[in-house]
């Protein structure tokens, strides 16, 4: 007799989701074109000349106006942009290195699967640690485990990443001699092998941040009346934490991944530095005690739209998976 | 009626830390029968019902008295959005309950499922399309936490303040059909609100809180006519009155 | 009805605790204070405390292990690793303070101008950040510090440049939530200006979150110039760092392990000391 | 009776969602309009409105003769003030209450700098709180108090129109009451025009002089008290009164069936 049969209200729409789309993608384009720009300034608002940087103080004007040229610097400041917006479109390039000459792009791929394999291995590593060390912190709250999981973050926030890097090679490389000291191992396990103590460090830079907020987001799911519902209901707590309690908490997850990734690239470039890995981190030095500005720009930029791609498709991912993003009018 | 009651309360008492939040609170019920629990914020009703269905908040613990219950509870929340699962789809919800309370197999708790959502007068289109919380209003979600209350086949529904997240017309409904399954399914009933009218109007006894302990009890009739606690008179004083309705015979 | 004057007695005064009881309640904020002011004090006496000259060589004592006399042994060159420690300690502390006064004050500024206007604003406030942020914090730090030369300068230019957007985050989402409140309505209605808004109404309430995003994000900065230093770009020798001394005892990390390991755990205590007082602050203000 | 406020054809949209639908309204000088609406209705969107909070798509918004613009003066913003339903959010918690009363006071030139503290104690008397308050933080008030607190800081600019936005809501009944009593007697007192906004029929018919139903953003029904308790003219008004759960009679009624 009270049949509610109110209808439901529709789902999304093709319309909003095409329009939220276009939003998103929108934006990162205007990001990446900023990017674009900013590599573009980083030579020229840093103070000094950068030919002079190249050459030395005690250079001839004639040399100095040859690098000039051969950089580009002699232009107009509009056509140097355009200049390097046209190569960057029809060559994917910053231009050539100007030691050697090959082109900045080919030397970036020559070098970039090592490192893109290490950002894999210490972004598993850290989302697998943090959300185990952040399900046993939230689910002991304030117990034993709780503290000591909490004080962990306080601790190793200070803890630079080259050093961390130093401790570990000394314990497991040095005195254990489990791992490698450094370099690449040869073939795909002996590269994994040598790759675990990199991606450790890495990842050990990552965890206290993760698990900080991961242990808060799993509280407030923990204490969520949702799940009294189910409790009171009587779902065995094996089935609650595996199948709601983590799931609600996996989305702020990958989230939080997205806004981190950043710093994970910008640790990782540093921690092969330590270990001697010839990754884009090495290229980077290599390149900066060299002066080689093509390249350099080159890493900036490749890695800076790699972050936007990144977090472009963590957005999507996160917005495709929650429903209530979608619910909303 | 049977001569034993299924749920008995006796000198309840429940504290955080130093702090007693509830003393002293007993009351019984038998089959069928529902009870009013009547108060404002912090008068510990919603406490009380918390320990009766054995989940306590973090930090709050039991210190004294005897919960005696020979069947099942369930519970319905104030906030039906918040009383779900905003990741998992709502039928999937209430089968999830259905499979591990009944021990059924899937394709049964799937049966049960939807039929329980018929028997709350949910859309039919939620058996083709499952649909996530946030696409139902609040009167469908407190329709879907009731169906997933009732799939646990309990004896004894505990409803803490149903209808004050909803608005006037889906707070009309959700009690008709909280009154109907009540007289359909036999079960008993606590509910907990701080509106007096709806407490009377559904149940046959009250009880009112103040800070922790019950003031005044009795039936409900001879309480709302005759109160003896001034708390009492002004529960009743705070439910505005509104002129009869010309042309509206029926109730 | 009777006419009900109050309907709950205010809390008398005597019961009121005074900020002090209240600092003392907070065990983190009291341990790290204590840790703080124990660096700061030896950061600030180090020619008075130190036993040798940072600079000091002794080629006949170098490499030694700790003992009475060089507390912390003695590096390559055989100066006293303590006295090294807290004169790096000076250096170190002091341009992590300074490098932070400017980010602070523009990333909270604009972070209210954002969350507080929204639209346009924050849209182009936030597509500034989002091209900063998509540069990974090293890189750019390597970068910036190396092009615009090794040593201080390098660190201020970087952190002008890329370290506010963390404090306009913070800032631009609280002022952003506080926006949607009544009280900044009621401001409105009453018919306030936006400027006064945001300097007497949101700053008070943005600055405490600010506080404690800036103790953790010293750290960060800390990270940075003692990184800087182990590369080689961040301050220039002879000026004593805490990074440059990890470099120089990587050569030495088997025989000498402690050359490299005492300055880390310098950068590691100041660390907690920040983080400890950073959560204390954040306990005291959530408190009140 | 002259009219205090007119509002015509009023307009605005969320995003796709039209809150409100060419809203047309009128409120008499010195009387109480309620407003009742189920959530999403619209009213608190008027309400914003109105107090220049939400500049609308379309429409207008008269004071006695004056439009009020997108642009209002610092003379026009006084005129209308409001209170809203969440009283743990109405005030800037880092602002004692002698600040926040005094903002509002100097702000607006009502008083003399050297006038301002007694004129807050006097603003405090009129709700009947004790002076002491004047030198507490938000937070040491119960709910019931801030919401005095608020309606003095509205009162203090002496507004020609008082917007109560819910005000009773969050509060509990007992106290719900003696905010109603207060409301009631300063209307006689300080003679108010206000604009009522509640849920609740119950309270609406405590304070109002006249009605005005809203629904998805339009106005259904605006009628007197009298005529609307009683007599309402459409369906929706009888469907909202009747569904107001009422104190039964017998115990016979058999629930809510």
């Amino acid at each position: 007799m009270m049949k509610s049969n109110t209808e439901i209200k529709p789902s999304v729409t093709l319309d909003s989701s095409r329009r939220w789309l276009t939003q998103a993608l929108l934006r990162a384009a205007l990001v990446v074109i900023c990017v674009v720009t900013a590599v573009f300034f980083l030579i020229r608002i840093v103070p000094g000349d950068p030919a002079k940087m190249i050459l030395g103080e005690y250079s001839t004007p004639e040399a100095i106006a040859s690098m000039h040229h051969t950089l580009g610097l002699d232009l107009p400041i509009g056509d140097q942009y355009l200049r390097f917006v046209r190569n960057l479109v029809t060559h994917g390039d910053t231009g050539a290195s100007i030691i050697s000459g090959t082109s900045a792009r080919e030397l970036i791929a020559d070098r970039a699967p090592v490192t893109l394999l290490l950002i894999v291995m210490a972004s598993f590593l850290a989302i697998l640690l943090s959300l185990l060390l952040a399900m046993l912190a939230a689910t002991n709250k304030d117990k034993l485990l709780d503290h000591l999981i909490r004080i962990f973050p306080t601790i190793t926030l200070g803890m630079p990443v080259f050093w961390v890097g130093l401790l570990l090679i000394l314990l497991f490389g040095v005195r254990l001699r489990w791992f490698p000291v450094g370099g690449v191992g040869e073939g795909w396990t002996g590269m994994l092998h040598s790759l675990i103590l990199p991606a450790i460090t890495v990842a050990f830079t990552q965890i206290p941040t993760l698990v900080r907020s991961l242990r808060a987001q799993m509280l407030e799911v923990l204490e969520s009346d949702f799940l009294v519902t189910l409790k009171a209901a009587g779902i065995p707590s094996r089935v609650i934490l595996l199948r709601h309690v983590l799931r609600n908490s996996a989305l702020p997850t990958l989230m939080l991944l997205g806004v981190n990734i950043s710093y994970l690239i910008g640790g990782t470039l540093v921690v092969e530095q330590v270990f001697g890995i010839k990754g884009i981190g090495s290229l980077l030095f290599s390149s900066i005690s060299k002066r080689d500005f093509p390249v350099i720009q080159g890493i900036a930029l490749y890695c800076a739209i790699a972050v936007v791609i990144i977090s472009l498709l963590v957005e999507m991912a996160s917005w495709w998976l929650d429903p209530r993003t979608k619910g909303k009018q | 009626m049977s001569a034993s009651p299924i749920l008995e309360v006796e000198e309840l008492s429940l504290a955080a830390g130093s702090k007693t939040l509830v003393s002293g609170v007993g009351f019984s019920l038998d089959r069928g029968e529902s009870l009013g629990l009547v108060g404002e914020s912090g008068s510990g009703k919603s406490l009380t019902l918390r320990a009766i269905l054995g989940l306590l908040p973090r930090g709050v613990e039991q210190v004294g008295g005897t919960i005696k219950s020979e069947v099942r509870a369930a519970m319905i929340f104030q906030d039906p959005r918040k009383s779900l699962d905003p990741l998992c789809p709502v039928v999937r919800q209430v089968e999830e309950v259905v499979y591990y309370r009944q021990q059924v197999s899937r394709k049964a708790a799937r049966t049960i499922a939807l039929e329980l959502l018929e028997m709350l007068g949910l859309p039919d289109s939620l058996k083709q399309t499952d649909r996530y919380p946030s696409q139902l209003s609040g009167g469908q979600c407190q329709r879907i936490v009731i169906a997933i209350a009732l799939a646990c086949k309990p004896g004894i529904l505990l409803c803490d303040e149903p209808t004050t997240a909803l608005d006037v017309t889906v707070q009309q409904q959700i009690l008709a059909t909280i009154t109907r399954l009540q007289q359909e399914l036999d079960f008993a009933m606590v509910f907990v609100t701080h509106n007096l009218a709806i407490a009377a109007t559904l149940c046959s006894k009250l009880c009112v809180m103040k800070q922790g302990s019950i003031v005044e009890h009795g039936d409900a009739l001879s309480l709302l006519q005759h109160p003896q606690h001034p708390y009492t008179q002004m529960l009743i004083d705070s439910v505005l009155p509104l002129p009869e309705l010309e042309g509206s015979a029926s109730v | 009805m009777k006419s009900t004057l109050l309907d709950l007695p205010l809390q008398p005064d005597d019961q009121r605790k005074s900020t002090f009881q209240t600092i003392l309640s907070t065990p983190s904020l009291v341990a790290g204070g204590i840790m703080l002011v124990l660096l700061i004090g030896l950061a600030v006496l180090a020619p008075v405390i130190s036993p040798y000259q940072p600079s000091e060589q002794n080629l006949y004592a170098f490499l030694k292990p700790p003992s009475a006399e060089h507390w912390l042994g003695t590096d390559q060159l055989g100066r006293d690793v303590f006295s090294r420690l807290i004169y790096a300690a000076r250096s170190d502390l002091k341009i992590m303070v300074l490098a932070e006064i400017i980010p602070f004050c523009t990333g909270v500024f604009l972070g209210m101008l954002a969350g507080y206007y929204g639209k346009w604003v924050d849209s182009v406030i936030s597509l500034v950040t989002d091209t900063f942020i998509a540069f990974p914090f090293y890189l750019i730090v390597i970068i910036v510090a190396f092009a615009s030369g090794a040593g201080q300068r390098g660190i201020y230019i970087t952190f002008i440049l890329v370290g506010w957007i963390v404090f306009a985050r913070v800032t631009r989402g609280l002022s952003a939530s506080f926006r949607k409140q009544e009280w900044i309505a009621s401001a409105q209605t009453l018919g306030l200006s936006g400027v006064r808004i945001i300097l007497r109404h949101l700053l008070p309430n943005v600055l405490p979150q600010a506080v404690v995003v800036l103790m953790t994000d010293m750290v960060g900065l800390l990270v940075a110039i003692v990184t800087l230093g182990y590369l080689g770009i961040g301050i220039a020798p002879p000026t004593p760092d805490w990074g440059t001394m990890i470099a120089d005892g990587q050569s030495f990390i088997t025989t000498a392990w402690w050359l490299s390991a005492v300055p880390g755990f310098a950068v590691v205590y100041t660390g907690i000391a920040l983080s400890l007082t950073g959560d204390g602050l954040a306990d005291l203000w959530r408190r009140k | 009776m002259s009219t205090a406020l007119r509002i015509e054809d009023l307009t605005v949209h969320y995003d796709h969602f039209t809150a409100l639908d060419k809203v047309s309204l009128e409120i008499q000088q010195h009387t109480t309009l309620g407003l009742v609406g189920e959530s999403g209705s619209g009213k608190s969107t008027l309400a914003r409105v109105i107090a220049g909070l939400i500049s609308p798509v379309q429409g207008q918004v008269l004071l006695g003769s004056q439009n009020l613009g997108k642009k209002r003066s610092r003379e026009q913003h006084k005129k209308i003030q409001m209170i809203f339903q969440n009283p743990d959010s109405s005030f800037n918690p880092k602002h004692t209450i002698r600040q926040i009363l005094a903002e509002a006071l100097l702000f607006h030139q009502i008083v003399d700098r050297s006038h301002v503290d007694r004129r807050c104690k006097e603003l405090l008397a009129s709700v009947r709180m004790d002076e002491s308050a004047l030198g507490r933080y938000p937070h040491e008030f119960s709910g019931g108090q801030r919401q005095r607190i608020a309606i003095a800081r509205a009162l203090s600019v002496e507004p020609s129109i008082l917007i109560a936005d819910e005000p009773t809501s969050a509060l509990d009944v007992s106290v719900q009451l003696s905010i109603l009593e207060l409301f009631n007697k300063l209307k006689s007192e300080l003679n108010l025009t206000m604009l009522f906004i509640s849920h609740d029929l119950g309270v609406i018919h405590a304070i109002s002089d006249n009605v005005a139903v809203m629904r998805q953003g339009r106005l259904v029904e605006v009628n007197t008290k009298e005529q609307f308790f009683t007599r309402p003219s459409t369906a929706y008004s009888r469907e909202l009164l009747s569904a107001v759960p009422k104190m039964p009679t017998s115990q016979l009624s058999g629930g809510f069936l």
